[in-house]
Order: C-alpha cells, then structure tokens, then sequence
C-alpha cells in the first residue's frame, strides 16, 4: 500500500534539546564529523489505494494542523512512497 | 545530629554496615533515583557506593544497582546514551564474567540493561502516551534469582511505578523463551499499567544475577514514605542480594 | 572597532549616541512610556545606546520592576512584629525568602507565574514555569526538593481546553518528573472566566544548611563573573524583534522564537553542579537568568554588591550567532545561570563544570567602579548605574476606586437568582444537588492530573495528592521537614477582593496546620487584571491590604512572591486570583495528619471543630 | 551545509502506540483517508564540508548504533540533503 511520509523538524530558531544531547554523545563514540544534529518526526500515513490529489492535500492539512504544532514546528516534507 | 542531603557521590552518613556488603550506585546525567537506591541499600544494611558513570572503577563492590531516573533526558531513547557509558561496559563485563555480579536495573535502569542487551526486549511509550506514577501490584514469578530470593514464588506485592516510556517489548519468540526459562521476574497484577506484552513487569537474564524491573522497589523501603504511606515491600530486594552474596539459596 | 563589526551590527555605542543624540530609537516598541524614555535620558545624560535601552526596557517592565505594585507591596514589610520576623534568614527582595528551621536546617520556597506562555504553548509555557522557579530556589543556596502546581483553566468543556489543560499538566510533568522533584499538591479549577487567560502557578521548595546560603550579589574587586548552562539563544525576545532597529539599517536578523523551549535534562544537571559548588564554597554570589536574562542578572548582581562590573559580551555562548548585544542581553533563554568566583576558585569551579559537562563562560569581572560596564568587542555599549536598571525604576501610584458594579456584584445572591428559587427542598432533591456538585469538574477527583506527577522521587514525601497539603521531609535522621499548601479562590476574591486575599491565606493555614505542621511562612502569587483600570487596581490594592492584614493576624510573614498583571481576555480581567502558600514547619513529619480516615479501623470518632 | 538525514521507524511488528493515537483523532478531525499511521524520528546530521563516502559510513554506523535500537527499530533511511 502507498504510504504518505510526513517529516516535521523543530524550527531552526527553537531549542532542540533532544539534538543536542545526541551531538553530545556523537564525539564520544568516535563519531567527530557532525557539527550539530536535530531530531525530528517522521510519519507514514497508509493509503488504501491510489494516492489522489486530493488525499495528499488531507495529509498536508494533517501534517500543519494535527501532526505538527506550528508555533514551534516546520513542516519540511510530505510526499508519496509506493511500495 | 542532623545529616544532610547527600551530594551525589556523598553517601557516608548514616551507614550501617551490618552485612559488610558493598553496593555499587551509578549515577548518569539525569539519574533522579541514585540517592533514594543508596538509601535502600542502607536501610537493608549493606554500604552504598557511588558509581559515577564516567569512572571505569567499580570499587569492589559487591553488586550493582542502576537506578532510575531520566538519564541524558531519555531524549532519543530511554537509556540509549547510557549505556555507552564507560562504568557500563564495566558493569556488563562483570556481570558477564563467572563472578556473576549481581545487578539490580530500576525503570531507567533497567531500559539501560535492555539497550545494554544485558537483558532482552525494550520499552516503548506507555500504552497511554502518559507519564504515570501509582502504587502497583505485582507478582513475583521468580524468585531464584539474587534480588528476589527472598520472596516467595507467587508473592504479591506493592511497589511503586513511575514512568513514560514503560510498555515492555519483545519479539513473541523472546517472549516465549523468558516463560519457558522462568525470566519473567514480575508481572503486573490487576491493571496492565502500561501496555506491556504479557504483563511483564520485570525480567532477568538466564543466570538471574541480572534483573530489570520497571517498578521502583527503593520507593517502597520505609513506613510512611512509600505505596499506600505503609509499604516496605520493596526492602526485600535489597536483602535478597545480601542472601544472595552470603551463599543463601540462589 | 572594525568596519566588520560595524557593518554586521551597526554597534551603537555610549560614545556614539552621545555624538548622535536625535537617532529614533524605538523605545514606545519595546514597552517604555514617554515618561519612562525621558527618565533614562536623564539618569544617563545623553539617549541611551541600543543595548543600554535594551536593558532599561526589560528592567523597568511591570513583569521586573513591579513599578505599579511596589507601593503596595510595602505592606508585606511593614505589617511584620519582631516575633513574625524571628526565623526569617532572608525576607522580600531576594530570589526567595528563607526561614529557618532549626538544626542548622533552612527552608526557602516562592511561587511564580507562567499564564501567558501557557496559554501560548501549554506544553512549553507551562514546563518552563516549573524550570524558572527551581532555579530561584538554587540561587539562594538550596537543594530543590518538591514542587506545585495551583491551575486554573477555563470551562472544561470548551474546545479549547482541551488544548490547554493536557499540554499545561504534560509540560508540569515533563519538566517536574525529569528534575527528580515530587510534585507534592497544587490545586486544578476550571471557570470559563480564565478561558483565553489560563494561570499557570509553579511552586518550588528547597533545603539548605545556613552555611549554603547565597545571594544573588557582586562583592570582592577582581571577582570573576561567570555564565553557565545553557547557551543564550533568541527566546523570549519576541516574534520579529524590534532590536533588529538596533541595526538600523535593512540587514534583518533571523527570526527570533516566539516560545520557549525546556531542557529539563539540562536544568537537572545544573541542580546538580549548582549544589556542588555550594558545597565546596566555590561562588562568592549566584543569581538565575529567568525574565530579563543577562540584563537582569548582570544589573542586579552589581547592584547589590559592592563596587561595579565589567562585561564584554562577545564572551557569552550563542545558540544562534545573528543575535545583536540588545537581544544577547534581553534573551530569556533558560537553565542558565550567573555566578561571581574569585580567582583562586577558577580552577576548581571548572574543574565542577567538566565533571557535569556543562558549558560556561568567563564575562568579565567585579570592579570598584559603581558602574556596570558593557563591551562588545572592547567597545563599551552599556555604561550605567546598575542600580538605576534593577532599583531604581519607576513606580506608579495608579489610580483605584471601588467600581460602582461593586454594590451590585455582592447584592445578587443566589438565593434572589431564577436558579436560587429552586432550591433543593426534598431529600431526594437534596441528594441529587449533592450528586451534582460532586461530579462537578472542580470537585472531582483530579488523580487524572496528579497520577501523571512522580510523588514519590526522592524518597521524602510525606504527604502528597490527594491530601489539603504536601509535606516532604527534610532530614532523614530527626525528620525535620515542613508542609506546604496552596489556595485560592477568584470567586470570592471577585465578591470582596480584601475578604477574599484573606481567606485564601485562612484555607492554606488550615490546610498546613491540620496536616500537623506550625504555619511559618508564606508566598503568594497575586494574579489580577490590567492594573491600568481602576477596578482591577482597587482588587489589588484591597488584596494586598487583606493578605497583609491576615498575615499580621495570624503571625506569619510573607516572604517573598510574584504578580502577574493584564491577566485579561479582550477587556475583561479574570477574576482576582490571588494564590497563597502556607509553609509549616515538622520537628517530626512522622507525626503529620493525612485527610481523611486511612486507617481500616472501625469506630472512629468524627468531630466538627470551630464555627 | 551540507545535512545527512537517517530516518528510523519502530519495526512493524511492533505496535506503535503514538501512531495508533494519531490514527485514532484523523477520523475525528475529518481526515478519513488514512488506514494506519505510524511515527518514526528523523534526525538532522549536518556536516560542515563536504560529505565523503567515509563521513556517510560514519552516519550510518551511528544510526545503527545510537540512534536506533535494533530490537525495536529499522533504520529505513540515511541519505544526503544539500541545501
Ligand atoms: N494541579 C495539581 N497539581 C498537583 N496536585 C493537585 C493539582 N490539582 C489538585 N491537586 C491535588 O489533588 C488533591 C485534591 O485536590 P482538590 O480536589 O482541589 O482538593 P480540595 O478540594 O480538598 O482542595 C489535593 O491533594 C491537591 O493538592
């Protein structure tokens, strides 16, 4: 079944402190090459079916409204993954 | 005389050394239950001895407890960061060797030992999506192993639970091979709290020298402070590993 | 200075503005009156310089300067005996007041406000509450041992609540649970009169010896000042900072977070590395960054200290590298703090910093000047007294007047309403009133709320949810420790502001001394409309009047609070929501009294005390 | 800069509670197209410089490592994002 993925990063601007623990533990596991990292959410929506227009525009209206919270969220990608 | 709250590290008064044991404590950034475990192991008797996680000298100690807490934030995964920790490596090398060090792994703990693969499966977010803390029931389904010895097989008790990411999870064929080799430690009893497959609360690895429960037994040590304000259930644990490491049945 | 320099930053200098004294600067933007503006002007003797305007604006705030409460606030120190005065170590003025509780043991605990954010973003607004008010209690000394929660929100049922209540008690919970501090009892009241306007009230306690104790001050010339914890980012300065006219030229910074984000994990490390610094002597002085940041810490360390400060500010950690010196001074990023160190303890404090890996910068130092000294890059960009940013702001004798709905409000009883004439007159009528109130969502059960906070952490609670108050024990050997409740109540506020201060104070008395404690201190967080109208001021100055009052009845001194003002939806205020703790002292909290019978024993006897 | 994005999702056969949460308010909200949704992290390396084949090693050991916990997770993606 195709499947919508939906990726929702924090702001740049905002504070991540979960990224920054992890740029924490990198260097200390001998990985020296990240500068920074950030976490995010990544979402798959399942389709049954054939992704229409108008079942992508549902998912982007998912992605700002339910699946991000747009004072402190970006949402940097929808799109379609087929199976 | 009046003590003062002890410093992480700080754990000389008041001592009570009955027993001669030495109980190791490890503390992460982001461990909140170092000091109530040390407490524990001082009410059972023994010495608490501060582990720091980024030290590789385990002291001598006699066992091992990792409390709980939220270590590195749980930001990426309960325990994750941790178990990379220098004392940690440490820690699983001992209880790996033919010495079999005894090691008790409470809530952040015991997802240390899970991401440590000292002991199977792993914990996810509660069933709920929420941050509980309530006065839980348990079983004990083992007691051979060094922290529930002193139990008996089948005992009910009530112990504290307080925790986010507590839904224990296993592939159904891990699952099958803890009941078959009877590691399911503790399960939960009435209320699933959490989602947990089974109802496991808690689990050991085979030789039952390392055991990991999500419940916290150290909250649960002392009249007035614990579970229902009367519950001291959880001491059992502590002087289970004093049996244990005095060649008291396994 | 470099062209560089000046080209990225437009740096406005003392010099500079003293050659440029008719540059606009937009000070109406930044929250100053007219008034205010020309009274800088006239403290400096020329137009203050961006980052100088930065500071003032946000110092002389109603949030910092209480410059419209102030004349009120007086009565908490004047309505005081020696007697209420005997175990008071530190009263109003500092982070927290501190009592003494014997043994070499002190107490010090305050509750503080965080409605807006809250209703901004619940999750946050409410979790960064928790964080600001642990870190008060740090500052003076103290090991942080439990905290509370007093809530109100609006209709339960109104779809915006849901929003709100959930994120406000996961933020409390995500940040309370993840410090290691037992949430020990607050309070949870929904009434549509809070519903864009929620109040968020966080409470922290703390534990010190007496030789912990520190102020947040700047003595010893040659003192090292020292910024640790968190790096300084653009929180707190607002949407689309009007600092970016601190370039005033096209080159916009980038945008600047409208909410904050907690890092408890970090705010539990710096608990940690904070109490190991006390231990081993290592800060001559502490102060937390909270609202106002390095403005306020910088302005009110030097202030109260001897002698003055030099800061260059180029020296402070950046999260985000576009920020201007006004912003770096006005941002309100959290779990940071500022210390003074003196130079033979710069070793050692490092050496505490490396083990919790916490990051830190070296400021500047104490001088002997009286002038707190800005640079950037060696330039200086702040010249001022400090006392005139942290002190000496303005203060309003704002007009109030018993509104003439008033008479009215307190004519309309129930009993005249449509509703008051159906009163329940049949037992059956009777039992279904009873059943209706007690479903009610302020009545009902909250351990939906409290089962969602650790109670147990640190192996000292004593009492907790769904007890009237908390209590924690404080020394394990003679258990020495103290309760703590929380009240308040809008409704009768509303009826009779200066009635109403008063019965809040009497519900957390009541609460404190039945759970077995002797009431000793009390904090309060008066949270009222726009002091601008005359209604909501005449609320304040009687609930200040009647809590004072009440305190001076009952012996117990208020040692320290926060207002929180323009708490309003449109033009209508909430209603005057003034929330008093109550702290009692145990000798033994073995001997504290839950509510209610636990006991499985039958044959109690029930008694009806007082009136 | 250069970002390297790894994309980890709990494995199937585990239940996913916050996407079963998710799953369970689109209907709500009016989005009725979805069968299931499931929620992952996405995490931001960013590299300053050019990102060799070594440095990419890195990302994935470290995805494998750190940021996921083989017992529960799949690491579906690590890829290379030029901005
Ligand atoms: N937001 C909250 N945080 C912590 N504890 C709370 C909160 N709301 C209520 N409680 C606790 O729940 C219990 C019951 O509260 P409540 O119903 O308001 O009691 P009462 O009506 O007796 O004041 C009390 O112990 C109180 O401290």
């Amino acid at each position: 079944m195709p499947r919508i993925v939906v990726d929702v990063m924090l702001k740049p601007e905002i504070l991540d402190p979960q990224g920054k623990a992890i740029a924490g533990a990198l260097p200390r596991l001998g990985f020296t090459s990240f500068e920074a990292v950030r976490q995010g959410k990544r979402f798959e929506l399942t389709v049954d079916g054939e992704v229409t227009e108008e079942i992508l525009a549902q998912a982007r209206e998912a992605a700002e409204t339910l699946l991000s919270n747009p004072v402190i969220e970006d949402v940097v990608n929808v799109e379609v993954v087929e199976d | 005389m009046s003590t003062e709250l002890p410093l992480i590290g700080d754990y000389s008064t008041p001592t009570n050394e009955l027993s001669g044991a030495r109980i190791g404590v490890v503390t992460f950034p982001g461990t909140l239950d170092d000091r109530d475990a040390a407490r524990a192991v001082r009410a059972s008797g023994a010495e608490a001895v501060s582990l720091w996680h980024a030290d590789t000298d385990l002291q001598d100690v006699d066992a091992v407890v990792i409390p709980g807490g939220f270590s590195y934030g749980d930001y990426l995964r309960a325990g994750a960061i941790s178990r990379f920790a220098p004392m940690m490596s440490k820690i699983a090398d001992a209880a790996n060797s033919d010495a079999k060090l005894p090691v008790l792994g409470i809530c952040n703990g015991f997802q240390i030992l899970t991401e440590s693969h000292l002991l199977p499966g792993s914990m996810i977010k509660n069933d709920h999506l929420k941050f509980i803390c309530r006065d839980q029931l348990l079983r004990v389904e083992n007691n051979q192993t060094a922290w529930t010895n002193g139990f008996e097989a089948g005992q009910e008790i009530t112990i504290v639970l307080k925790n986010q990411d507590g839904q224990y999870v296993a592939d159904e064929k891990t699952l099958d091979e803890l009941e078959a080799e009877n590691r399911i430690a503790f399960s939960y009893v009435g209320w699933n709290p959490n989602g947990s497959r089974r109802s496991i609360a808690g689990v050991s690895n085979k030789a039952g020298n390392v055991v990991g429960l999500m419940p916290h037994p150290e909250h649960a040590i002392e009249v007035g402070f614990g579970p229902d304000a009367r519950g001291t259930d959880g001491l059992t644990f502590f002087t289970s590993v004093l049996t244990h490491l005095v060649g008291g049945k396994k | 200075m470099s062209q560089e320099a000046t080209k990225e930053f437009n740096i406005d200098t003392v010099d500079n503005a003293a050659g440029t004294p008719d540059v606009e600067l937009p000070w109406a933007e930044l929250g100053l009156k007219d008034n205010e503006f020309a009274e800088i002007v006239k403290i400096l003797g020329r137009r203050p310089t961006a980052a100088e305007l930065a500071m003032y604006s946000v110092m002389w705030s109603e949030h910092c300067s209480y410059k419209s409460t102030k004349n009120h606030l007086r009565q908490f120190g004047q309505k005081v005996t020696d007697e209420m005065k005997k175990d008071l170590m530190v009263g109003m003025g500092e982070n927290a007041g501190v009592t003494d509780l014997g043994d070499g043991w002190a107490v010090t605990f305050k509750i503080e406000s965080h409605n807006s954010p809250s209703y901004v973003e619940p999750y946050q607004g409410a979790a960064t509450g928790i964080g600001g008010i642990v870190r008060d209690i740090i500052s003076m000394g103290a090991r942080p041992i439990a905290v509370m929660d007093p809530l109100r929100f609006g209709a339960i049922d109104h779809e915006d609540s849901q929003r709100v209540v959930h994120g406000v008690v996961s933020g409390i919970g995500g940040y309370g649970n993840s410090l290691g501090l037992p949430n020990i009892g607050g309070e949870t009241v929904f009434d549509p009169i809070y519903q864009g306007n929620p109040l968020v009230n966080a409470l922290a306690v703390g534990a010190l010896r007496h030789e912990d104790l520190r102020l947040a001050n700047a003595s010893g010339v040659g003192n090292k000042v020292v910024l640790f914890g968190a790096r300084t980012g653009g929180d707190g300065i607002g949407g689309a900072s009007v600092l970016a006219s601190e370039s005033f030229d096209d080159t916009k910074p980038s945008k600047r977070p409208a909410v904050q984000v907690g890092d408890p994990f970090a705010e539990k490390v710096l608990i940690e590395c904070c109490l190991e610094l006390f231990k081993a002597s290592l800060v001559e002085g502490i102060q937390d960054l909270g609202a106002a940041g390095i403005s306020c810490a910088t302005s009110e360390l030097a202030s109260n200290g001897e002698g003055g400060m030099q800061v260059e500010l180029t020296n402070v950690l950046l999260r985000d590298s576009t920020l201007t010196p006004g912003e770096i001074l006005m941002s309100e990023s959290q779990e940071r703090m500022m210390a003074v160190v003196t130079p033979e303890n710069i070793e050692a404090f490092e050496a505490v910093m490396a083990k919790w890996n916490v990051e830190y910068s070296w400021l500047g130092e104490v001088t002997d000047t009286d002038r707190l000294i800005i640079t950037w890059d060696g330039e200086v960009i702040v010249d001022v007294d400090p006392k005139t940013v942290a002190h000496d702001g303005p203060v309003y004798d704002r007009p109030y007047a018993r509104p003439e709905w008033q008479d009215a409000l307190q004519a309309d009883t129930f009993k005249s309403s449509e509703a008051g004439k159906n009163l329940p007159a049949t037992g059956e009528e009777l039992k279904a009133a009873v059943l209706e109130l007690i479903a009610s969502p302020n009545m009902c059960d909250k351990s939906w709320i409290t089962n969602q906070y650790d109670r147990y952490v640190g192996g000292n609670t004593a009492l907790a949810a769904p007890d009237d108050s908390g209590v924690v024990r404080i020394d394990e050997s003679t258990g020495l420790g103290v309760a703590i409740a929380t009240d308040a109540n809008g409704r009768y506020t509303f009826l009779d502001p200066y009635a109403g201060a008063q019965l809040a104070l009497a519900e957390s008395y009541r609460n404190v001394a039945t759970s077995g404690a002797i009431p000793a201190a009390v904090s309060d967080c008066l949270n009222y409309g726009s002091p601008e109208n005359p209604d909501v001021m005449w609320q304040l100055a009687e609930g200040i009047r009647g809590l004072s009052d009440a305190c001076m009845e009952l012996g117990v001194p208020v040692t320290g609070g926060n207002v929180s003002l323009y708490n309003q939806t449109g033009d209508k205020p909430i209603h005057p929501t003034p929330v008093v703790a109550t702290l009692g002292k145990f000798d033994d909290v073995a001997r504290r009294t839950p509510s209610g019978w636990r006991e499985e024993a039958d044959g109690q006897a029930i008694y009806l005390i007082g009136t």
